[in-house]
């Protein structure tokens, strides 16, 4: 068999496919249900109940989607060079770590100030965090794929370190858990009563300024033109090995503020499992989003909504909860299918 | 103890043997797919499968080989999936790679508890007995080190070696080595790439499945949650560490086990108790990261590695 | 009355030692009647408090769990919800503000104290290998507890203290016990599954915790210090059903006297156990429930000797 | 249309037709090739023969149509039956695992997959013998890797000698060839037509295709619109026959030199894995003036094109611009001297596949105030620049926002050249800029080089096509092993002469010198 790109293709295919994919993923979330006992034909109306049946579900989406944008954006940003940065998660810590040595009173600043330093701050250690990696990719050509991989579990067990030293909560009855943020240093509520905060409007501010990035700036330019032929673009003239450092500045920074926003929006202090895993998450939402910075948001949405809704279905219907992440695979994984069928025809031959 | 002590003792390098085993199934189980061309991100969940599915078969009454062969033909599934979606489809190795770890990881976890509802203690199984290897299993330090293990990592080395040659002795693993390189090149010889790489990748898969297995069949004798813990993420590491070569990822995943022994045995020590055990579970990462940029200047990377062969495209 | 409607949020799988004995309890309760039971496993803290918000829209009356990492937001929750009862695990004190919010945990250094006195007696070689997931109050205050013990019996007793960094990763928890063997442990303290498996290989021992498990270690587990959650729950629940459910520290119900922590009958060591410390152990249990004795609680980081 | 020999043809293609979408790269083509005999095919960029020849060997399927090999029709899309039917074909992008020996290369499917041990030293044996017998000179044991474009092309020929080939396609095999190699290239053939076997030539070459094919086919928008002997044509007639209209080569007028612009004072530079660096080159590159460098490929005509193009600088010697030695060099220093450049392959180096038009026409001008201004990208600005480009040069595209990888190789070069000369530079450096094109674009190319000469520019020519250096330069330089000549006046030197140069004769500190 062989893929061939379709010229123009029709509505109904693009949205025809996936739709067929996400309706093949409920048939099968609805068989496993069935053996688990549950009822089959509720978990439709379930999962769609638990996404976005209601506020609570619906903000409740948007606040997990909120960490997915800014690691989809670092991910996006840094593929689109073709830097593999597979360390989102450990950028995420840094930027995290970050916000809790500033902003536990280290900083006694008022929030206007306060806040706007602590992005920074976050979006620096990031930014070093992955400067290591493509430092030595540009330098000596180690892969970064291996290294950014690696990092991720030095600076969990380094976070592990200061959590059970210089940053645990003296008041924290011993357990592991910074201490909590000053409230100048969270970020407020932008529902009062429910947990989604000012975090979400960052991330959506962060994919539009990528957006415009990629799109209007000479930095953009330089990074697409070094992620698609490198060999090219250096004979060009761009500085090719400037342009990926740059790339792993921003990358990482963008990942950093997820860190920042889920301690200065949700958590309000630090633990070891800050994070299942949005660093490996930012991955997949990039590439379903085709790298494109508008689209990690929706991506991200739709990622967030398929778990959150397929969690809350889990109990309703009394099935064991993995069948949320089961759901969520089976969803990605026909849904990138699905993507690429719009685009190509499979033809035998 | 000193760490030179450590370091002389046959019951250190046993162990590293045997921390080592599992690593090295998943590992040539990764080099296998990438020497195709095919990076297998979904190594972490392909393990935790391997190690449900052999333990399973065993604690349903099947004898222990064949829970090992149970454990491969799961691993060639979620492999048969990879493949298919990544090789003729040519979807992003990353996307499918971490889908299939988290598909595998959560079906795995349903499933055992699907089948198990009621267990409150995980059950345990009669797991692989260590088998001395008559005359062998004498020699000083040797002996207890390596010829008195499970006959699991036997296998392992077994596998290492078995690879090696077949990459390199044989015409199947000269057409792996170059559909990882130039898969026109493949091609042009009459020869599938299509069928290479996802051969290559459901092999693979297998033998992660197995390197999981050893975990709940040997290293262990009952299945948990999160057993596998990272292993599979340290095996991409180790191939990359290994320059793509058996051999050398052999020994990277050798002096891998070796750390993760001696950092365990440290913590004894004096230094234990001045330096947090974070640092010492570090160490093989570091050293990991450090042994890369050593040898950066050598490694060869398969030209095709995450390069989509699609016929019929330039 | 109508059973209660009781949720369980576990941060873990509930075969892990600890979160199987709330998960036992809720299960015996409600095969008694007394409850209905639903629980959800393996809940990330980052999803914590949704779920606990789930199940407080869905009209659950009795909510149980595990807030250590997620104090001030689950907090919030209760009192979001002043109609749900919470009864959550936390190593904090209860607050007279949010009154729906209990807290318990699992105070069973008292049977602790009792295996390290068998301990102390029964480590021929006085090198005890200790392995624990994470150096966190529940696990250290059972560790010195336990220390303590040991030493009162025989004052020239080292350990050894090693944490793998994971709840959940047996192998590695057994390979930390073999080290420890070859450092000369000849009884291990088995704070995670997998370090009875290592002292049974070598045919040494290993004293259990939290759970019994000398039924599948019958000739290497000697005694075991067990948490009891149903004094804990029962106290919950007849609090629900009489409608004065309040902020209290239901820590106490895990001590010895109330029943929350029990030595595990020593089984097939009942011969191998020396008859004076048998007596011993019996007189210090006494005590203990008699409140003439304590045990002291310390939260901090035990460390090798 | 009759066929020249009664005998059975060894290969019939019968009414091929091939359609991508809504283009038809071969319409009903049909011709037959007998044993013994070379058959050129000729066309012009995407005339459709690559297509053509990929569904002869089954890398393609047809929509229609059958092949033929020795009176069987062969299964369309298997590669493995026409190989087994004895096509063997060298493709026009080598078809080599760099990290695999010669050797493997050659035995990697024709052992049965699932054998213990791959039988090197027979196979060894055989290609031993192959060589020796068809003048292929290649050591089994290198690397790919480390091999020169010659060798890769050997090591092509001979993976198909090895499987007993009967009728072997070439595509292009010549174009990244120096005379020399391609001379060789030809007497190879010649050998095994004279054992029996057929060939199936593509070339643009038409001197070539008049030495080495008995018969050409020509190609047109995917139809046979000729076939001759080529005893009864010359190459006038095929290029009319190609492209559809007279063709005039260009006519160089005299130049006036002038200034020197860019002087070389015993430059070295290092060597880079295979390729040579340069040694003790001088070189001046006046105003007005074509200086044509000749030369074997791989003797440091990369090196030499680096350096002036910036992207390295020299260890030992000078680089002077004017009478100004240059100091830190780079891409960026030497296009804000007034160097343009056209890179030696456009596919690699010159363009970006994915990027459209516009953004590949400012790939090195985008820093100019005119394309960006502080970090902000003025694309109104690089779109109508890429408008005048594609109007000027004659790019024939659909419109600046295609993405260029959908262009022909021609039109991909107009691009690079409009990119390259629009800004009316001081010094060109035109490396290989006609490697692979088709005559009509070959023509223009050169014409608008000439051209920049004319208007003062001075313009460095490396090419490997030693009649195209002879027919545009003013003066000439042949490079070789990293050294470079004295500078040969216009018609000074005939083709012998140079083709000594070329071989490393010469030199002064060469035992063998005058
Ligand atoms: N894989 C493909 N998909 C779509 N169109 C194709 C493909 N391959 C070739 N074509 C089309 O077929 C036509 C013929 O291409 P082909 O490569 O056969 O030309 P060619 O005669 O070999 O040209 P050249 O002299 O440049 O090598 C081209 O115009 C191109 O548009
Ligand atoms: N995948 C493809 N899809 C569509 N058209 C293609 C594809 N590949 C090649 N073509 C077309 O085939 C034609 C010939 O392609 P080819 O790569 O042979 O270019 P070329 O003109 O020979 O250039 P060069 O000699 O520099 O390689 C071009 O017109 C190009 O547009
Ligand atoms: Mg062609
Ligand atoms: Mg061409």
């Amino acid at each position: 068999m062989r893929l061939e790109a379709i010229p123009a293709p029709t509505l109904t295919r693009t949205l025809g496919l996936p739709a067929v994919a996400l309706t093949l993923t409920v048939i099968a979330a609805s068989g496993l249900a069935l053996v688990a006992g549950g009822d089959p034909f509720a978990v439709l109306g379930l999962i769609v109940q638990g996404a976005v049946g209601s506020k609570f579900a619906l903000l409740e989406t948007l606040n997990r989607a909120t960490p997915l944008i800014f690691t989809g954006l670092a991910v996006a940003v840094a593929f689109r060079a073709k830097l593999w940065n597979i360390g989102a998660e450990a950028q995420l810590y840094g930027g995290a770590v970050i916000t809790v040595v500033l902003g536990t009173g280290f900083l006694p600043w008022p929030a206007g100030v306060l806040l706007p330093v602590l992005v920074i701050a976050s979006m620096l250690t990031g930014a070093l965090l992955l400067l290591g990696p493509a430092y030595l990719k540009t330098r000596l050509g180690v892969d970064e794929v291996v290294t950014t991989l690696l990092l991720n579990f030095i600076a969990l067990l380094f976070v592990s370190m200061l959590l059970e030293g210089p940053l645990k909560d003296p008041m924290g009855m011993g357990w592991p858990k910074s201490e909590r943020l000053i409230p100048e240093a969270r970020l407020p509520r932008l529902v009062d009563g429910l947990r989604l905060h000012w975090g979400f409007a960052l991330a959506l501010i962060a994919a539009a300024a990528v957006w415009v990035i990629q799109t209007r700036t000479t930095l953009g330019y330089e990074m697409r033109a070094v992620g698609q032929n490198p060999d090219a673009a250096r004979f060009a003239g761009i500085p090719v090995g400037a342009v990926i450092l740059k790339t792993a500045f921003l990358s990482g920074g963008l990942a950093a503020l997820a860190g920042f926003s889920e301690v200065a929006g949700l958590k309000g202090s630090l633990t070891l499992d800050l994070s299942p895993g949005f660093g490996y998450t930012g991955i997949i939402v990039a590439m379903l989003a085709l790298l494109n910075p508008l689209g990690v948001v929706v991506s991200a949405l739709f990622v967030a909504g398929v778990f959150v809704g397929a969690d809350s279905m889990s109990r309703a219907a009394d099935v064991p909860t993995y069948i949320a992440d089961i759901l969520l695979a089976l969803a990605l994984l026909s849904m990138v299918l699905a993507i690429l069928l719009t685009r190509f025809r499979v033809v035998r031959d | 103890m000193e760490i030179l002590d450590i370091l002389l003792s046959a019951s250190f390098w046993a162990a590293a043997i045997r921390i080592a085993s599992p690593l090295i199934f998943a590992t040539m189980g990764e080099l296998i797919c990438e020497r195709a061309g095919v990076l297998n991100l979904g190594i972490e969940g392909i393990m935790v499968a391997g190690a449900f599915a052999g333990w399973m078969a065993v604690y349903t009454g099947t004898d222990l080989w064949t829970g090992v062969a149970v454990a491969f033909g799961a691993g060639m599934l979620f492999g048969l999936l990879h493949a298919t979606l990544t090789v003729p489809f040519g979807l992003s190795q990353h996307v499918v790679g971490l889908g299939i770890t988290l598909l595998a990881t959560s079906a795995t976890y349903f499933a055992y508890r699907v089948a198990l509802p009621e267990v409150s203690s995980p059950p345990r199984i009669e797991a692989f007995q260590p088998y001395e290897i008559p005359l062998l299993s004498d020699l000083p330090l040797l002996g207890p080190a390596l010829f008195s293990q499970t006959p699991l990592t036997y296998l392992a080395f077994a596998v290492a070696g078995l690879t090696a040659f077949t990459l390199y002795r044989t015409p199947l693993g000269l057409a792996l080595r170059a559909a990882g390189e130039n898969p026109s090149a493949v091609e042009a010889q009459g020869l599938s790439v299509t069928g290479l790489r996802m051969g290559a990748v459901i092999v693979g898969s297998g033998l992660m499945a197995v390197g999981g297995a050893f975990l709940t069949m040997s290293a262990f004798n009952s299945f948990f949650f999160e057993m596998v813990n990272g292993r599979g993420w340290i095996c991409i590491a180790l191939v990359v560490f290994g320059a793509w070569r058996p051999g050398k990822a052999l020994l990277g995943a050798l002096l891998f086990a070796a750390f993760d022994a001696l950092q365990v045995r440290l913590q004894q020590t004096g230094l234990g108790a001045d330096i947090p055990y974070q640092v010492f579970l570090m160490l093989p990462y570091i050293l990991s990261i450090l042994a890369l940029i050593v040898m950066s200047r050598r490694a060869e990377v398969p030209a095709a590695l995450m390069v989509p062969y699609n016929k019929g495209t330039r | 009355a109508d059973p209660i409607k009781v949720a369980g949020v576990y941060t873990v799988p509930v075969e892990q030692q600890w979160v199987s004995r709330i998960h036992i309890a809720a299960e015996a309760a409600a095969a008694a009647g007394q409850i209905t039971y639903t629980f959800s496993e393996n809940v990330a803290n980052t999803d914590y408090p949704r779920v606990m918000r789930e199940y407080a829209e869905s009209g659950i009356e009795l909510m149980i769990g595990e807030v250590f990492a997620v104090e001030a937001e689950a907090r919030e929750v209760a009192a979001d919800y002043p109609e749900v009862a919470f009864l959550m695990g936390s190593s904090f004190l209860e607050d007279p503000s949010l009154p729906n919010f209990a807290v318990f945990d699992n105070y069973i250094q008292d049977a602790a104290y009792l295996t390290g006195l068998i301990a102390g007696a029964m480590s021929e070689a006085g090198n005890i290998g200790m392995v624990g997931g994470f150096p966190i109050p529940e696990v250290n205050r059972l560790m010195h507890a336990f220390m303590a013990g040991a030493r009162e019996i025989n004052p020239d007793v080292t350990f050894q203290v090693s944490f793998i960094g994971s709840w959940f990763d047996p192998p590695k928890a057994k390979e930390t016990a073999f080290a420890m063997i070859e450092n000369g442990a000849d009884l291990l303290y088995a704070e995670r599954f997998g370090v009875s498996d290592a002292a049974q290989e070598r045919g040494l021992l290993a004293i259990g915790n939290v759970i019994d498990t000398q039924a599948d270690y019958p000739d290497t587990v000697v005694a075991s210090a067990l948490w009891h959650f149903e004094p804990t729950l029962q106290a919950a629940i007849a609090a629900v059903n009489a409608g004065e459910f309040e902020a209290a520290n239901y820590g106490v119900f895990s001590y010895m006297r109330e029943g929350g922590s029990s030595l595990a009958p020593l089984g097939t060591f009942e011969d191998k156990v020396p008859a004076e410390i048998k007596t011993l152990v019996q007189e210090r249990q006494d005590a203990i429930k008699a409140g003439t004795f304590t045990v002291e609680i310390n939260d901090e980081e035990p460390t090798s000797s | 249309m009759t066929e020249t020999n009664g005998a059975r043809p060894v290969l019939r293609l019968d009414q091929i037709t091939k359609r991508f979408g809504a283009l038809t790269a071969n319409d009903a083509i049909s011709f037959d090739l007998h044993a013994g005999e070379v058959v050129a095919l000729l066309g012009e960029n995407g005339a459709g023969k690559t297509t053509l020849m990929n569904i002869l060997f089954g890398h393609y399927t047809a929509d229609e149509g059958t092949v033929e090999v020795f009176g069987q029709t062969l299964p369309p899309g298997v590669p493995r039956a026409a190989l087994a039917a004895g096509v063997g074909m060298v493709h026009q992008h080598f078809t080599l695992a760099d990290n695999l020996s010669v050797l493997d290369n050659v035995i990697l499917g024709t052992v049965p997959l699932w054998r213990a041990g791959l039988g090197s030293g027979a196979a060894r044996r055989k290609l031993r013998a192959l060589a020796e017998d068809f003048g292929l000179q290649v050591d089994p044991e290198a690397r790919v890797g480390t091999l020169s474009v010659g060798e890769r092309q050997r090591v092509e020929i001979l993976k198909a000698l090895y499987r007993d080939a009967r009728i072997l396609i070439l595509d292009e095999p010549t174009a990244v060839l120096t005379p020399q190699e391609a001379e060789a290239l030809f007497a190879t053939l010649r050998r095994a037509v004279a054992r029996g076997m057929s060939v199936i030539f593509i070339s643009h070459k038409l001197h070539e295709v008049m030495s080495v094919a008995h018969r050409v086919v020509v190609l047109r928008h995917g139809r046979v619109v000729g076939r001759v002997a080529t005893d009864e044509t010359d190459r006038h007639a095929l290029a009319e026959m190609m492209v559809g209209a007279e063709i005039t080569a260009p006519a160089p007028r005299p130049a006036t030199p002038g200034a020197a612009l860019m002087t070389l004072d015993r430059v070295c530079t290092d060597a880079r894995g295979t390729a040579t660096g340069l040694r003790d080159v001088s070189l001046t590159l006046r105003a007005g003036q074509i200086t044509g460098l000749a030369g074997v490929s791989g003797n440091g005509q990369a090196a030499l094109a680096d350096l002036i193009g910036g992207l390295i600088a020299p260890v030992a010697g000078a680089l002077r611009l004017g009478n100004a030695e240059v100091a830190d060099w780079s891409p960026r220093a030497a296009l804000a001297q007034g160097i343009g450049r056209i890179p030696e392959d456009r596919h690699k180096t010159g363009t970006i596949a994915d990027f459209t038009l516009t953004e590949n026409a400012i790939l090195e001008a985008y820093p100019k105030a005119q394309f960006s201004r502080s970090g902000w990208m003025r694309w109104g600005a690089a779109e109508s620049f890429a408008r005048d480009v594609i109007a000027s040069y004659d790019v024939r595209c659909p419109g600046p926002e295609t993405p260029i990888r959908l262009l022909s190789g021609g039109n991909m070069q107009k691009l690079i050249l409009g990119r390259v000369l629009e800004d009316g530079p001081r010094i060109v450096l035109a490396n290989q800029p006609v490697r692979g094109l088709d005559i009509g674009a070959v023509t223009y190319v050169q014409e608008q080089l000439i051209a920049a000469r004319d208007g003062g520019a001075a313009v460095l020519l490396i090419s490997e096509d030693l009649d195209e250096v002879l027919a545009l330069s003013d003066v000439i330089h042949v490079m070789s092993e990293g050294r470079l000549s004295p500078e040969f006046a216009r018609g000074s030197m005939t083709p012998a002469q140079l083709g000594v140069w070329m071989a490393g004769d010469g030199f002064a500190e060469d035992p063998h010198a005058a």
